[in-house]
């Protein structure tokens, strides 16, 4: 729990494409910009992987990349949280049924919040940070955690 | 000679604002017409599910209207649209085809939340409850 | 659809003995009928008449016809001299589907013949970069299913 | 083959994601692509590419939804050209309906792709400037970007995914009250587009990594399919706007603008002088409109396709972009075919990194305009040590790996 609170000050960003339309990517792009500028909230994109307390998942899962973003996912440093952004990622949207798609983010990886929108305006974006780090401030644990102990 | 219009940037750039929109504290300013979240206004809703054959992505379902609620005659299967919105794209499909225009549209745009959501209380709130007012009036709301 | 030779548009005349037949295709392109052997001629002919900067390969389109046991391929060729595509149309049958490679001619058929091959299993010769799962997620590809096929069910 | 291996002494894989609108089936536009680069100390001496993380089987979707669904499909293919698309799609629907739009609709049509055009072209000079290491150009080009995307949301109700085309004409219209900050907004923008275009020209970094970098001489160009500003920058006059002359390209007055080079440098100036006659276009439509009806009524639209075929195409940002759709009558299409620019610009060029150096290959990929959002992460496999660690991409540009 405490790493929680660590994390609530000053949690990272790491931006995952998995098959989007690039739509959701440059308002993701859009929403680190100046007009937005979530520094102020101490999000910052992290260059890697391993320096990541927030995954954001844009695009409904296609097959190909699923194993990739598990890979990811076991990759990240605990506590992590995964924030799904677009319809495609909530679900699938437009491309579940494909015979490419695994659909939404959450068949893979367990979200903890997802953001609709086709695609979320930066502003939506934002909003779905401030709410997750209001969860934080509450000491939530992230899902994906939790599901972990569960198990065990 | 290149670093001129630098020069005269970084100049203007010192004394003027900043850009940002200090949000959440202040709103951004979204057109009035963006394309928001949208429900459907049951008093003039009919239950032709033309919304749901239409939509791309599959995102609405018809429901059954639930006991207590007084259903206009029109509506004689007593369904309504319930949209999905983590499934939406908000291409407003259902808007334009729907023959009674009964859908309310509106600029809504913070839908972000940790578990499903869709427009059933919003379009149960557009009816009477039996001997009850509608209790009408959400955010920024503009009709078509 | 017409074999009148005397309706053979010019941008066709470098052609014209390997053609089975001219239709014209909205809006406005040129379409070759062609023997599935004389793709490649005809391409030939077609840059040694307009020159290696007067056209570009521009779209490969395949498709399956299922019921007349065909799967047709077109190659789209934008002339930029004549300002006009030019459509050289072809079939092959469905249950053996192999059609010399135009890579050699024009390196630009690459994406277009590996796609037609990932997802309609269309081989083309002297193509030494076709795989699948190019495209196609390996546990489709892995059951050798061609997605593009209509009765590929998928 | 064997002999060129032993001597390569760094494997460097660059699973970026580039977005490669491989078309096939389109994966998305942009695909995830993987390109690997085998090099030969700081040189590329083979490269290989990898597609498919992004294929998301759009061309059987496609068959399986209606028409009309189809057009909000073809509108998510590629989120930075979504309009584009749709037009491209909707276009080849109104030729098998032999159906003409209203010219007012033709016109806000036209509006709606220039404004993609704009910001398209200033996202992708914007990471440039980012992969060779100016990020200040890159906040401040992504400041004023904000201005088109207003501008987008005025016109289609929302800032990326305008689905503002359909059978018949435009989705909304215009008033006047839109049309007096749609010109604002074009007044604020020129001046800015001018600055950079002039930062471009001028700065020293900039020019020491994009000029005489990634050249390509136009005979390249027309035999590996190469499209758009990659073309025109060699000097090959292609743009399917005065090719097919569509929507209302052929009313409204542009020009082509290519260059001669045929690097780097000249296509981001390429691009920088199509933004200043998309600036041109928009601001001629605002001013002569016509008048009349631009929004058909949707529900009144024919339901059923008859038999037929078309093949059209539009000039996206990055190029050429050709949909093919086939009907044989009733509601669902029986093949579409869609081949985008970047599916040409990024498979074909694979070829032409070799010889230059790594730190190279990054710029020359951003000059072609793959999407770029994705670019995340490269491999670099010391073949000596065998030791495999990821860099981010901006690193590898800086050499920094």
């Amino acid at each position: 729990m405490a790493r929680v609170k660590i994390v609530r000050y000053s949690p990272w960003l790491v931006h995952f494409n998995t098959g989007a339309c690039n739509g959701c990517d440059i308002e993701v792009l859009a929403a680190i910009t100046p007009l937005y500028d979530p520094e102020r909230f101490g999000v910052k994109l992290a260059p890697s992987i391993r320096h990541g307390d927030i995954l954001v998942v844009t695009g409904g899962v296609t097959k190909k990349a699923a194993t990739r973003l598990k890979r990811l996912y076991e990759q990240m440093p605990e506590p992590k949280f995964v924030v799904a952004v677009g319809a495609c990622g909530c679900s699938g949207g437009v491309f579940s049924g494909s015979y490419a798609m695994v659909s939404g983010v959450d068949k893979v990886i367990p979200v903890d919040m997802y953001v609709p929108g086709c695609p979320p305006r930066p502003e939506a974006i934002l909003h779905a940070i401030l709410k997750l780090l209001e969860k934080l401030q509450r000491g939530d644990a992230p899902r994906g955690r939790a599901e972990e102990v569960m198990k065990a | 000679m290149a670093k001129v219009p630098l020069l005269k940037e970084v100049v203007k750039l010192i004394f003027s604002k900043p850009a940002t929109i200090q949000y959440p504290r202040e709103e951004t300013p979204v057109e009035p017409d963006a394309r928001g979240r949208q429900y459907a206004d049951l008093s003039k809703c009919i239950g032709c599910s033309l919304c749901m054959i239409e939509c791309p992505p599959k995102a609405i379902r018809m429901e059954k209207i639930p006991e207590g609620y007084e259903v206009p005659k029109r509506n004689a299967r007593k369904i309504y649209p319930v949209v999905d919105y983590f499934k939406c794209i908000y291409c407003y499909r259902c808007v334009t085809v729907c023959p009674t225009k009964a859908y309310v549209v509106t600029n809504e745009y913070r839908l972000a939340s940790d578990a499903p959501v869709n427009s059933r209380e919003l379009s149960l709130s557009t009816l009477k409850k039996a001997g009850q007012e509608p209790s009408q009036g959400k955010e920024g709301v503009n009709r078509r | 659809m017409s074999s009148d030779p005397l309706e053979i548009p010019d941008v066709l005349k470098p052609i014209e003995n390997l053609l089975k037949g001219v239709a014209i295709m909205k809006p406005g392109r040129v379409v070759a009928l062609l023997e599935s052997s004389d793709v490649v001629k005809a391409y030939v002919a077609l840059k040694a008449r307009y020159g290696e900067t007067g056209l570009y390969f521009s779209t490969l389109v395949a498709t399956d016809l299922k019921e007349e046991g065909k799967i047709r391929i077109d190659y789209y060729i934008n002339v930029l001299e004549k300002n006009q595509y030019v459509v050289l149309r072809t079939h092959v049958p469905r249950d053996d589907p192999r059609i010399e490679s135009l890579l050699k001619e024009a390196p630009a058929a690459l994406p277009g013949e590996c796609e037609a091959y990932d997802l309609l299993g269309v081989i083309f010769e002297g193509n030494p970069h076709l795989r699948r799962a190019f495209f196609v997620p390996e546990e489709v590809a892995g059951k050798g299913i061609f997605p593009l096929r209509k009765d590929a069910g998928v | 083959m064997t002999e060129e291996v032993s001597k390569v002494d760094k494997v460097v894989e660059i699973p970026m994601t580039v977005e490669i609108p491989v078309g096939p089936q389109h994966p998305a536009v942009h695909e995830p692509i993987l390109i690997k680069v085998y090099a030969e100390g700081e040189y590329v001496v083979k490269a290989e590419a990898y597609t498919g993380y992004n294929h998301r089987g759009i061309e059987k979707l496609a068959e399986k939804k209606s028409f009309y669904q189809d057009i909000f499909l073809c509108g998510r293919v590629c989120g930075i050209c979504n309009a584009v698309h749709a037009d491209c799609y909707v276009r080849a629907l109104e030729h098998i309906l032999d159906k003409e739009p209203p010219p007012r609709a033709k016109y806000l049509r036209t509006l709606v792709m220039e404004l993609e055009r704009l910001h398209s072209h200033m996202l992708i000079l914007a990471v440039t400037a980012e992969i060779v290491g100016f990020d200040t150009l890159f906040m401040h080009m992504m400041r004023d970007r904000e201005l088109i995307m207003k501008a987008k949301e005025i016109v289609t109700g929302n800032r990326v995914l305008a689905d503002y085309i359909m059978v018949g004409g435009v989705r909304r219209d215009l008033n006047t009250e839109k049309i007096d900050k749609l010109k604002k907004i074009l007044a604020k923008v020129e001046p800015r587009i001018r600055h950079y275009w002039r930062v471009f020209e001028e700065d020293v970094t900039l020019n020491k990594r994009l000029v005489d970098v990634g050249r390509l001489t136009p005979a390249q160009v027309t035999s590996h399919g190469l499209l758009g500003p990659v073309a025109r920058a060699s000097g090959i006059a292609t743009d399917s706007r005065y090719h097919d002359a569509y929507d209302a390209y052929a009313e409204v007055p542009f020009r082509i603008v290519t260059r001669r080079e045929g690097d780097c440098m000249a296509r981001s100036l390429v691009r920088f002088e199509e933004m200043q006659v998309s600036l041109e276009i928009c601001r001629y439509i605002l001013n002569h409109l016509p008048g009349g009806e631009a929004v058909p009524d949707e529900r009144r639209l024919p339901r059923r396709f008859p038999e037929g075929e078309a093949f059209t195409t539009v000039e996206a940002p990055r190029g050429e972009l050709t949909y093919y759709v086939m009907s044989k009558g009733g509601v669902n299409p029986y093949r579409v075919k869609i081949r985008t620019p970047s599916y040409n610009n990024v498979i074909n060029t694979v070829p032409f990194y070799v010889g230059h150096t790594i730190a190279d290959v990054p710029a020359i990929l951003a000059s072609y305009d793959p999407c770029i959002s994705c670019m995340e992460r490269v491999t670099v496999i010391d073949s000596r040590r065998g030791i495999r660690r990821k860099v981010s991409m901006r690193d590898l540009a800086r050499g920094e790996a």
